[in-house]
Parts: structure tokens; C-alpha cells; sequence
């Protein structure tokens, strides 16, 4: 048993939040939520010099750590509420094809992710916004060597600014609807792919993307064809992983301002910080990102040894996203009026750990989850 | 006992329902707008205005004041029948803040003059108020106002900023508590409580948006501005007893129950019609229905009290807290009904519900801070409703 | 709008308080939780002789006063966690009969309860303790002019010093469980009824009653035949209600023992009632018990006004609970060790609050409930 | 980073099991019983005496002592999976306040006469330990201790009453805190700790029976009971800062959590046998399971910590209390799944779980009391783990 990061992990937590504190100010932060591509292509440059794109992929390919390595990072850009194609382009695009590609997709696409040339992400979620393999209704008929792809997929991140996506989609007749799914990578500007922006609260990217009638080649399957499922499921675990621990940086932070907002402030004499209300509602805090820190990083230890991890994942998001929540509230409420304005940067916070949460499934969904695997 | 209104009340209530039915813009209806979130409307202050006037018109605003002020002695249910329909129909046009907190406080406090000066104009819906009590430095803490009053000769000269001012950037006139006096201890025996004209040159207003991207509160500055002598409420120096009886009424004026159940049931309804209604979410609905009947009866009680002429206690801190928790709980509710789609805004493609569900979400952040927090309140029943010491 | 007690309700309340703060003392209230009649003839007969045993029943059958009278009175039970056979013979067995009796069964055995003379109570739930119609699998057979019932009956309060229990049986062969439910009353007496005590931790008096071919002749029928079940609602509608009232008034003496507590034990120097966790938990309690008497008296008003009260009656005994249950897990916080004791009263409270709490439907029962009258 | 057991800690945790599998009484696990509750089994003393030398014969009491007190300087997660394996097979045996408690503080504080003197008694299992601090009038409060040790000769002469002595009935020993300066300020430095041999003339214990109707806790009332002077640990007056390190190990000792657990998965299975898991039940089952896997992380952290030598400070604080708070929850969860039958004592007929249920919910009204309040857990965790400051 040990809880604590190595040497390399602890470089990489280093490296992440110099780089972010420096480069990743409240201003930017702003920005980057207001912008319409959501990050800059100088930061990007940034981030591949560092070689923090190529976090998880094989070094053969260009990459450098591995997945528990991501988490670290991952919980670092949490903390500096860091927008961008990142999580889309490492945790989904890179994980999806370092789970199912061959080594000819890998030489072609992950190098390409790790120099900062490519941005690819996953367009999985249709219209129930589920993330079960019946939500998919998107179909990818076989015409010779080709596949014609028709569908329309929702919430698909950063797709605005992709090169690529990974689309799932029923390729077989399968009653099992586990049985029927395949995936493909589909380069945006293929014919009939079109992306329509949704726009959200949290300044998160999220698109519908419509595929009508969109032809790709075999060598465009990732893996075995009708066999995408279980492929999907390692990377929504990963995914899902990933977003708890964005979530524990982004409520580590709104602790750490909390904390030293009721150290200073005074009320009616004192630092309201003295008071036994502020007091407990921080303690709780503390416990919620502790749990959280840990369950986090027990479920992405797990998937990283390549040890079954749908129990500790499922685990993770419910209790992380619940956690969150409670601490994003404590938060507001000691701050009182003014984390209640724009100008505060606490609802920055506070909306990112929203989407963070509903993404690749909510509270209920992951309680459902972890049921099926007690 | 007796848990109905009255037939009269009950005649009220269909005419107030009738006259909305067909005031309320039809806009504000199908998106189903909140007193909370209806202010992001672009249009919302000249239709709240316009609404104002047409309530103003028929009386409402004042029914439940003495005959000699332009009221009809009424019952204070008939406000409350006036807000929780006004809420059904999710319509704007209530005065909170002059309707609802410095009309009672001025009946109570005010001078002869004043009450003759503003009270037709709160009544008529015509002179709309906010109120400023907060500043930068401090928020519920009244005694450590700084901003200060400077008597000069038959004024007060008011200089300093204010904060947390709802619709300071459209409203006529000013409740304002300041300092007059620096030296006294306790502090709180040196603020004086003024009726500000906001048309009163050295006044500037800065919006302050809050984190649903509304514009409700804003900055007050005051540079040099001079109030008359007779704006003074309740005596120089004395401005904390005026205060003590506006956070009273302020308490006891809320509608975040109504809003509640309003919301709730709009929930429900979408749930319904668009299948997310599993057994989970069933029981969850239920309980929160249960809770929106007690907020109900919560403040019930505290205008019943009203209606025996008793001044409600440790009861209006309670009905209003339980009410804006309510509203955050519910509020929760609709953010994990919706999922994923509660993300996206009014102007996405795919928004459910035009955008209200994470609107209200945000905008519930500031619920159990408003007229003073929830710890607040609760410090205010425990002693009062229990009679627990102070520390020390 | 009227949330005032009337001059009739205020004299109940004053003569039920006085006489249970005179007579049941907490001496009283230890041997009564352990004895195992749960009451003494003496009680009974002072509670006939001040006519408490005959509210809500017409006073054509020697009783006074109405549902909310015999409401207000249980709230001061509640208050003096009193435990005795009123609730199955006043509430129960009494309300059944003025529900359903003929004038002549009203004749028969309405007096009787008021002077004191008989006790009585309800056999409706089974080995499911639901309160549905389908969880009924008593059946009575006709036979003639008589019926044969046989079954098992559960959760029969008091059964053990009753003369007389109503039995809700199956009649009919209606496929709808609503169509085909009777009520019988039963003398206790009759060959083939055995009870079989259950001990429960508050102190309550529960019994398993077995009807083993009990013959009863057809003047026992309460009410019409195979119509009896919108007739056991109406009782459970009071019965529920009535349980919330003892739940008022449990709780509200509860705070009143915590919030003296809290003013007089002192820690770390001070009242620990000054302290804001103490001030917080208490300010709650009293939320919840000011919400839980409003919701009784607003459920328990429309029945006593014959309105229909399914929906006020759910919300009631949904939220009472729940808010009991709050309330008591903070008075015991409040008090520490010193609560934790057999020693101390605070248990039996706390013991008797959870016995009505699940006593005809628990929360998520009556949940149900209301989402079907929304 | 790990989340695993080594090799050796998974191969002993098969050895407890095997041995446990063999040894624990068959009604104990039967019953599945648990640490709260077993004590209230009419054989318990007798069958907790004898599993305790079992346990110390293995060497497993002191596996995680230093070699030199008859230890095997293994990690403490030796102890922690001793005590999972206990739980899950419901064993008694484990004298959570001598081996829990006392051994650690000694090895810390104790000379070496007294290290020498007790620890192979703890060690073996066969001398039983309680401990004393708490008097009527106080309880968290340690500073207001009254109980007064005179000095006298070579000894010390203890006079008045403690309460809340667990297993004060049977224990051999007697871990106390008394006064013993009346006149020094602040008033925590008057204290003394002494070990105390509960057969010295002058002792008196009374049994104190909790809600639940178990005999865990006592009164001790002390009539001039003579201590020698050798039996103070920490110096004269330094008892404070005994009892300090050991609330430090009290709570970084508890199972709570693995109680909890077995507990949970106890009802889980009863209620699938039985048929009551509805979707809201299945719902509620799982939040548990989550929050038990948090529990058990957390104390995994507190017993790593400790494992590298560093002692753990809120840590512990959170991993106690979020662990007894998490017991209270799943105890009510049983409460709710079993609805009316939830109310029939274990010598009732048609008793579901030999009456477990409400046993172990009646006994969780402890839960949040013991080794300090919740409270005060949450004021070590803002203070210590978040350097609030004290008000004043």
C-alpha cells in the first residue's frame, strides 16, 4: 500500500503546475472560456514541447509516462481550471487508439497527437446522451472494403477544432447491442461530416456532429469490427478516470481560495473562518477532496496496472462527482456575495466541475454501474 | 384551525389568475421564467415596469395596506395570493424591493410626509425602489458600515461605496443605510437610515453580474451627494432599528416557496413528457414535492401571524431560508434530471427547457445568501426561537 | 388561514398535558415499556372518567369532541411518550367503527370504548407488513350466514389485551385486490383466534394473530362486503395522521429536553448551547417540528372537514418521519454519553419515534403514495 | 503509488482467515455479529478472554511492535488486516483499548520498566485493558477533570468518579487521567496518567447500559485508591500530552469502516434473499458501497502514514469519524429495508437477523460520540488540517 506519487509523477505534477501557474492566469482562463476555439495554437505549441501531449502513449510513438502519469497532470490542469482540446486529444483520441489500434494506425496518428499536429476526439453520445452501447443508433454499412457512416452524434468535445473523431457505430445485426458496435477514425473533413457547436455554461466545447452518408475505408476500423464495445468501455473508463481527477484538482482549488478568503475575512471581529460553521463546512470539504483524491487515483492505479477496474471507476465518479458538488457549494457559501459575481473566479470552477460530472455519465448512471459489479 | 382561504381570497386568486392570463407576455410563459432568472430577459425591465403600472392600476400592490394610505385594510393573504400567482404565471411586475420591504418598513417607521411622499408611488407601481445596505469590505455585518453622511447644514452630504444593490440601474429611489457617526460605541447606534432619489447628481451605478450571466445587483458610488434632512427614517442615528424592521419584512416577503413549487412542477411536467421519470427520480420528485408543501405552510404561518397583527419572530427567518434552500434543492434537481443536456445554454442548439434548468442552477448559488445567509438565520432561530446564548 | 387552536382544542390540550405531566411520569413511562400489558385498568379508567377514550366518536355513542380534538390529545401523548392501548382502541378500532359500523354496531361498541370498557384494535397487515390490498391473503369464506377466516395477521397492536380486533380479509375472487376485501370485527375470544406476542424495541405492544377457521357470524361485517378496502384506507388515512401527531409531539419534547441541556451544560467554559454547531442543530430541529405540525395538522384538518386528504396524508407521514428522525439523531448529538444510556428518558423517544414512524407505511411507502396524487 | 497488499500481508490475511475460520464461535458468525454489538452475547467475556489468547499466541496482538518487546517490526497493515479479517468473520478477541490504545502510547511514552511490565500481557492477550477520562460533569473537555490524586509517600490517593469506562466490568487494567495540580493555569497541565491495576482495593465499578441495552460502558468510582508512583506515564503533570498521543492512536485504531463494510454487504445479501431491493433500495445500496470504499481509503492513508513513520494528524480525525458517521448510515440503511420488522428485538418471534438491525442501530447512536465528538473531529480537521484559526 502506498499513497504516495514517485519521483516522476511528481515531476510531471511539478512541470504541469509551473507551466500552468505561469502561462494559465485567471485572465487567460477567462479568455480561453469565452473563445470560441477554447485555447491557443501557441499554447499548444507549449504543451507538445513539453511533451505533455505525448502523456501515456508508448514511447515508440513518440510519447513519454503512462496513464497514472496523465492523472497527475490531468488533476493539475483541474486546479488552473485549464480549457482546452487537451483532455479530448490525450484522454479520449490517443487512449482509444493506444486500446484498439493496429501498429499502422498508431504510427500514423500518435506521433502526430504528441507533436501537437494532430487534435482528434471521441464522438460516442447520441441523443439519450447515454453512454450504454443501445444509445448508439448511428450505422456504418459495409459497401465493398468502405463503410458508409449516417448518424448524429451529441456532446462531442472540441470537435470544432479536430482533426479527427472516433466514431462508434452498429455495424452488425447483434440483438446484444454489446455485440454490434464498432469504431472508426474519420478525418473531419471527410464529406458529409458537419459540426454544429453547442454551447454550454461552462465554456466547455461540445458539438452535434452529423454524419450523412460518410464513406471511410476499412483501414479506418479501430479493432475488430462488431468487437468496439468493450474497446469503448476501457476508454470510458479511462475517460471517466480522467474526469475525477480534473474534478479533484478543480475542488482543491476552490478549497485552497476558500480557505484563505476565511482566513481574511473579517466578520462581526473576526475571520469568519473562526466560526464553527465555516469551520465544519471546511473540514467536510477537506474530506470530500481527500475521498475523492484517493478514489481517484485507486481506480487509475488499477487501470493502469491493466487490472479490472469497472468497480473502482464506477466507485470514482459517483462519489468524486457527489463530492465535488458539495465542496463547489461549501465553497460559494463562505465565500457569500462575491464568488456569487462574474468577476470572481470561483463560477468558473463551479460550472467546469458540472461538465465534468455529467460527462460520460452522472451520479445515478455510475451507482447503476457499480451495482452490476458488487 | 383552518388550512383554506377565504371564498374572497379565493375570488381574488381567479381574478388576479384571470387579469394574468391575459397580461403576462406570452414569452415569459412558454419559457416559463422565474422571479429569479425573468431579469436576463432583454426586455425585462420595461415589461416589468409596464406590469407594475397595470397591478399598480387595479390595487393590488396596496390592497393589504390601511384604507388611509390608499389600501384596503385587506388581509396580508392577498399579497400572498398576488406573488404565488404572479409566480404560477411567471409573471414580472412586483416591486420586491418597494412593494414588498420599504412600504411595510415606511407604514411602520415613516413620517407623515414621507408616507404621503412614496407610499402613492409604490402603491400606483410607478416609482420603482432598490435598496443598499451592503459594501465591499462587509456584508452582513451592519455595524461596520463606513460609508458616511456628513451633516451639512439642512443635508447630509454621502460619500463611499456601496455593493449588492438589486436593480440599483433602474430603479428611482434609494433605501439607504450609512454612517452618521464614527465615534459612538456601539458602532451600530451611529447609522442613520436615508430615502436616496437616484436622480440625485454624484450617484453612478456599475453593474455587478452574477455568475448566471444576470444583471441584478450593482455598485453604488457616491460622490458627494446631497440628501435632504427630511430623508431621514426613524430618527438621526437610528438607523439600525429601520433595518431591523426592513430585514424583518424583508424575511417575510419572499416568494422562493412559490417559485419552488412553481419550478418543480415544470419539471415534473418535462420529465414526464420526455421519459426520465425512472423509479429514482419518482422518489426524488416526490420528496421534494413534500418539501415545497411544507415551505408552503411555512410561511402560511408567518402571514398568518401578519394577519393577527403579531410580528412574526424567529418564523420568517425559518419560512425564508427553508424557501431558498427549497429553491437550491430544486434546482439540483432539475441540473441531474437533465444530465448532460443541463449544460447548454438559452442560444444552443438542443437546449431543453430554452435554457432555464442551468440558469436557475447558477442563479440558486445566491439563494441561501440573499437578506442575510442561512447561517445567519439560523443563528437568528436558534436564539430567538430557542432562547440559546450568544457565545461570550 | 387560521393556524391557532381553537378555545375546545386548547382545553384538550391543557387537560391532556396536565394529567400526563401529573400522571405519567417518567417512573411511569420506564414500567410501562417494560410491563408487558402496557398500560394499568386505573390509567384507563381515569382516561374514560376525563372522556379522552370516547374523542371522535359521535356523541350519540357517548363521546365529544372530533378527529382534530383526538389529535391535539395525541400530540401530548406524544409528548409524554405514553404508551398504553388508546392508539389501536381510539384511533384504530373506534375510527373503523364510525367509518363503517351500522348504527347498531356503532351502538354495540362505541359506548363502550368511551366508558372505558373495551379495547380493540386493527389486524391488517400481513407477512409483507404492506398496506396495500394485494399484501392481504386472509381469507374469509362464507359459509351460510357466517364466514370462515383463516390467515395470519401481523403487526396487531396491543392485540395481546384487546377484546375485540377488526380483521380485513378476502371475500370476493376480484382479480383488482381493491374489490375484494371485507372487514369483520372478531371477538377476541372466538375459537381458533391465537396471538402471539412480538417484542419490538419501543416498547410497543405488537402480536402476531393467527386465525385458524375462526367462525363469525354475518352481523360481524363492518360495512358492505368485498368493498371494505376504500374503508381501511379512510382508517389508514387517520391512523397515519394520528401517528404523525405522536411524532410531533415526541420530537417537540425532545428539543425542549436538548434545548435545556444545551443552556445548562457547560464545556470548554461555555453552555455548549452557545456554540454555533449546538445553535445550528437545534435551529433545524425546531424547523423540522414547526414543518412537521403544520403538515399533520393541515392533513388531519381535511379529514376531520371530510375533504379528501390522500395527498395531504402522504406528505404528512413522508416528511414527519424523515423529520423525527433528524430531530432525535441531534438531540441524542447534542446530549453526547449522557443520552447514549438506558438511564436517560431521550431512548424511549427515540425508540417510540421510530415505532411510528414505520407503523402503516414507511417514507418511501407513502413517497409512492403521493407521486400517484400529484 | 499501490493499491495492493504485498505478497506476505495477502498470504497473512489467508492465514487469519483460515485460523479465524476454525476458531470464532459458530453463532458469533452466525449472527454476524459485530464489534458494536457482540458484546451484548451472554458468553461474550468468557469467548472475547479466550480469542484474545489465541490471538496473542500467533503473535499477531504485537506483530507490528518493535522486536525488542516481543514484536516483529511488521508494517501496522498487519494489524489493520487482522482487524478486517476479525470483522468480516466476527470474532472477538481484539482488546481494542489495550492493544488498540494503551500498547502504542506505552511504546511511545512509557519507560522502559513499564514497556517491560505490560507489554507482554498485551502482547499475549491475556491481560485486558480500559480506560478512564472522562467524569460526569465533562466529557470531551479534559482541562475540567476534578478527579484528584493526593500525593502520598511513594504513591498517589485517588478519590471520586469516572464514567464511560468500557469494559471497566472485566479489565484487568486501568489506563486513567486524573488531577493532580488544582492550582496551575492553564488548567491542562495539572494532569497526571497513571496506570492503574484494577484489583487495588478501593475501586468500585458500576455498569452503565447503553441504548442498545448492552453493558460495554461503567461507572468507576475511586474510594483512596493507591497508585504507586512508578505507574505514572509521562511525568507528573505531563498527562495531557499522554492522553494526546493516545486520542492520536484511538482514533487511527478504530474499524469502524470495515464494520461498516461487512455490515453492509451483511444486509445487501439478506435483502436479495428477501427480495427488497426495489430500484431505490439498489440505488441507495450502492452510494453505501461507495462510501464504504471511501472509508476504507481513508484509513488506508492514515495506516500508510503511520506505516512510513509519520504520525498522522487530521488525517486520523477524518478516517474515525467519516467512519463511525458512515456506520450510523448504513445502520439507519437497515433500518429503512427492513421497515416495520425493523422494530423486533432478537427475542422476538418472526425477528429478522436475530434482531441485528435494530441493535446495531440503536448502538450507532454512539457512534459519533465516541473517541470525541463528530464535532470536535471537525474542528481538528479545519484547525489542524486547514490552519483555521481559533475563534479568540
Amino acid at each position: 500500500m502506498d499513497f504516495a506519487l514517485n519521483e516522476q509523477q511528481e515531476m510531471m505534477q511539478t512541470l504541469a503546475r509551473d507551466f500552468l501557474t505561469g502561462e494559465y492566469t485567471d485572465k487567460v482562463l477567462r479568455a480561453m472560456a469565452g473563445d470560441e476555439k477554447g485555447y491557443t495554437p501557441e499554447l499548444w505549441k507549449k504543451l507538445a514541447e513539453m511533451n505533455l501531449l505525448g502523456l501515456s502513449i508508448p514511447e515508440d510513438y513518440g510519447g513519454i509516462g503512462d496513464f497514472l502519469d496523465l492523472i497527475v497532470v490531468l488533476e493539475e490542469m483541474g486546479r488552473a481550471c485549464f480549457i482546452s482540446p487537451f483532455f479530448s486529444t490525450v484522454v479520449l483520441g490517443a487512449s482509444s487508439i493506444i486500446e484498439t489500434g493496429s501498429d499502422e494506425q498508431k504510427q500514423k496518428f500518435l506521433p502526430g497527437i504528441s507533436e501537437g499536429k494532430t487534435i482528434i476526439t471521441l464522438a460516442l453520445a447520441e441523443e439519450l446522451a447515454k453512454y450504454t452501447p443501445d444509445a448508439i443508433q448511428t450505422k456504418a454499412t459495409q459497401q465493398g472494403g468502405d463503410f458508409v457512416i449516417s448518424g448524429v452524434k451529441l456532446f462531442v468535445t472540441d470537435a470544432h477544432v479536430s482533426d479527427y473523431l472516433i466514431c462508434a457505430a452498429m455495424t452488425g445485426e447483434a440483438e446484444n447491442p454489446r455485440e454490434r458496435i464498432s469504431l472508426f477514425i474519420v478525418d473531419i473533413n471527410t464529406p458529409g461530416v458537419s459540426c454544429k457547436s453547442l454551447k454550454t455554461i461552462s465554456g466547455d466545447k461540445q458539438a452535434e456532429v452529423t454524419f450523412d452518408n460518410v464513406k471511410v475505408s476499412g483501414d479506418n476500423v479501430l479493432g475488430e469490427i462488431d468487437k468496439g464495445w468493450p474497446y469503448a468501455q476501457k476508454i470510458l473508463q479511462k475517460a471517466n478516470v480522467a474526469r475525477c481527477a480534473e474534478m479533484v484538482g478543480l475542488a482543491q482549488q476552490a478549497l485552497n481560495i476558500t480557505r484563505d478568503y476565511a482566513k481574511e475575512r473579517i466578520a462581526f471581529g473576526h475571520p469568519i473562518g473562526a466560526f464553527q460553521s465555516v469551520q465544519h463546512r471546511c473540514a467536510d470539504m477537506l474530506i470530500d477532496i481527500d475521498g475523492s483524491r484517493f478514489a481517484t487515483y485507486q481506480a487509475a492505479w488499477r487501470i493502469n496496472k491493466g487490472l479490472p477496474a469497472a468497480r473502482e471507476v464506477a466507485i470514482a465518479k459517483a462519489w468524486v462527482s457527489q463530492a465535488c458538488r458539495r465542496v463547489m457549494n461549501s465553497a460559494h457559501q463562505v465565500h457569500g456575495a462575491i464568488g456569487f459575481t462574474e468577476d470572481h473566479i470561483l463560477h468558473y470552477y463551479t460550472k467546469k466541475a458540472r461538465a465534468s460530472e455529467f460527462s460520460f455519465g452522472g451520479v445515478d448512471y455510475h451507482l447503476e454501474q457499480l451495482s452490476t459489479h458488487s | 384551525m383552518d388550512f383554506t382561504f377565504t371564498p374572497e381570497e379565493e375570488a381574488f386568486r381567479k381574478e388576479v389568475a384571470a387579469f394574468l392570463e391575459k397580461e403576462v407576455p406570452q414569452e415569459y410563459r412558454e419559457k416559463r421564467l422565474t422571479f429569479f432568472d425573468m431579469s436576463a430577459q432583454h426586455d425585462w425591465i420595461q415589461v416589468h415596469r409596464a406590469m407594475a403600472e397595470k397591478l399598480g392600476a387595479k390595487g393590488w400592490l396596496s390592497r393589504h395596506w390601511p384604507r388611509e394610505y390608499g389600501g384596503q385594510d385587506a388581509s396580508p393573504f392577498y399579497r400572498l395570493i398576488l406573488r404565488e400567482e404572479l409566480s404560477r404565471y411567471h409573471s414580472p411586475g412586483y416591486d420586491s424591493i418597494g412593494a414588498g420591504i420599504v412600504a411595510p418598513a415606511l407604514l411602520l417607521k415613516g413620517s407623515e410626509e414621507q408616507k404621503k411622499q412614496h407610499l402613492p408611488g409604490i402603491a400606483s407601481g410607478k416609482v420603482i425602489w432598490c435598496e443598499t445596505l451592503s459594501e465591499p469590505g462587509h456584508g452582513s455585518d451592519l455595524a461596520s458600515i463606513e460609508v458616511f453622511a456628513r451633516e451639512d447644514a439642512d443635508c447630509f452630504t454621502i460619500n463611499g461605496q456601496k455593493i449588492w444593490t438589486t436593480n440599483g440601474h433602474f430603479a428611482d429611489w434609494n433605501a439607504l443605510v450609512v454612517r452618521t457617526d464614527r465615534e459612538v460605541t456601539p458602532k451600530y447606534r451611529g447609522l442613520t437610515f436615508f430615502l436616496v432619489d437616484m436622480k440625485t447628481p454624484g450617484i453612478t451605478v456599475n453593474p455587478v453580474i452574477n455568475i448566471a450571466g444576470h444583471h441584478e445587483f450593482n455598485e453604488v458610488f457616491f460622490d458627494d451627494v446631497r440628501v435632504p434632512k427630511e430623508n431621514i427614517v426613524g430618527g438621526l442615528n437610528k438607523g439600525f432599528y429601520v433595518v431591523m424592521s426592513l430585514l424583518d419584512y424583508e424575511r417575510t416577503s419572499d416568494t422562493a416557496y412559490a417559485v419552488a413549487g412553481t419550478y418543480l412542477e415544470d419539471l415534473a411536467e418535462y420529465a414526464r413528457d420526455n421519459n426520465l421519470l425512472n423509479p429514482i427520480m419518482v422518489n426524488r420528485l416526490a420528496q421534494l414535492r413534500a418539501d415545497c408543501e411544507v415551505a408552503r405552510l411555512l410561511h402560511y404561518r408567518v402571514t398568518w401571524m401578519q394577519s393577527r397583527g403579531t410580528v412574526p419572530n424567529y418564523e420568517s427567518a425559518m419560512s425564508k431560508m427553508y424557501g431558498f434552500e427549497l429553491l437550491q434543492r430544486v434546482s439540483e434537481f432539475g441540473m441531474e434530471l437533465l444530465g448532460q443536456y443541463s449544460q447548454l445554454t438559452g442560444e444552443s442548439a438542443r437546449v431543453p427547457m430554452y435554457g432555464r434548468i442551468p440558469s436557475c442552477y447558477l442563479r440558486s448559488f445566491g439563494h441561501s445568501l440573499e437578506q442575510g445567509t442561512s447561517e445567519i438565520d439560523r443563528d437568528v432561530i436558534a436564539q430567538r426561537g430557542l432562547g440559546l446564548p450568544r457565545l461570550r
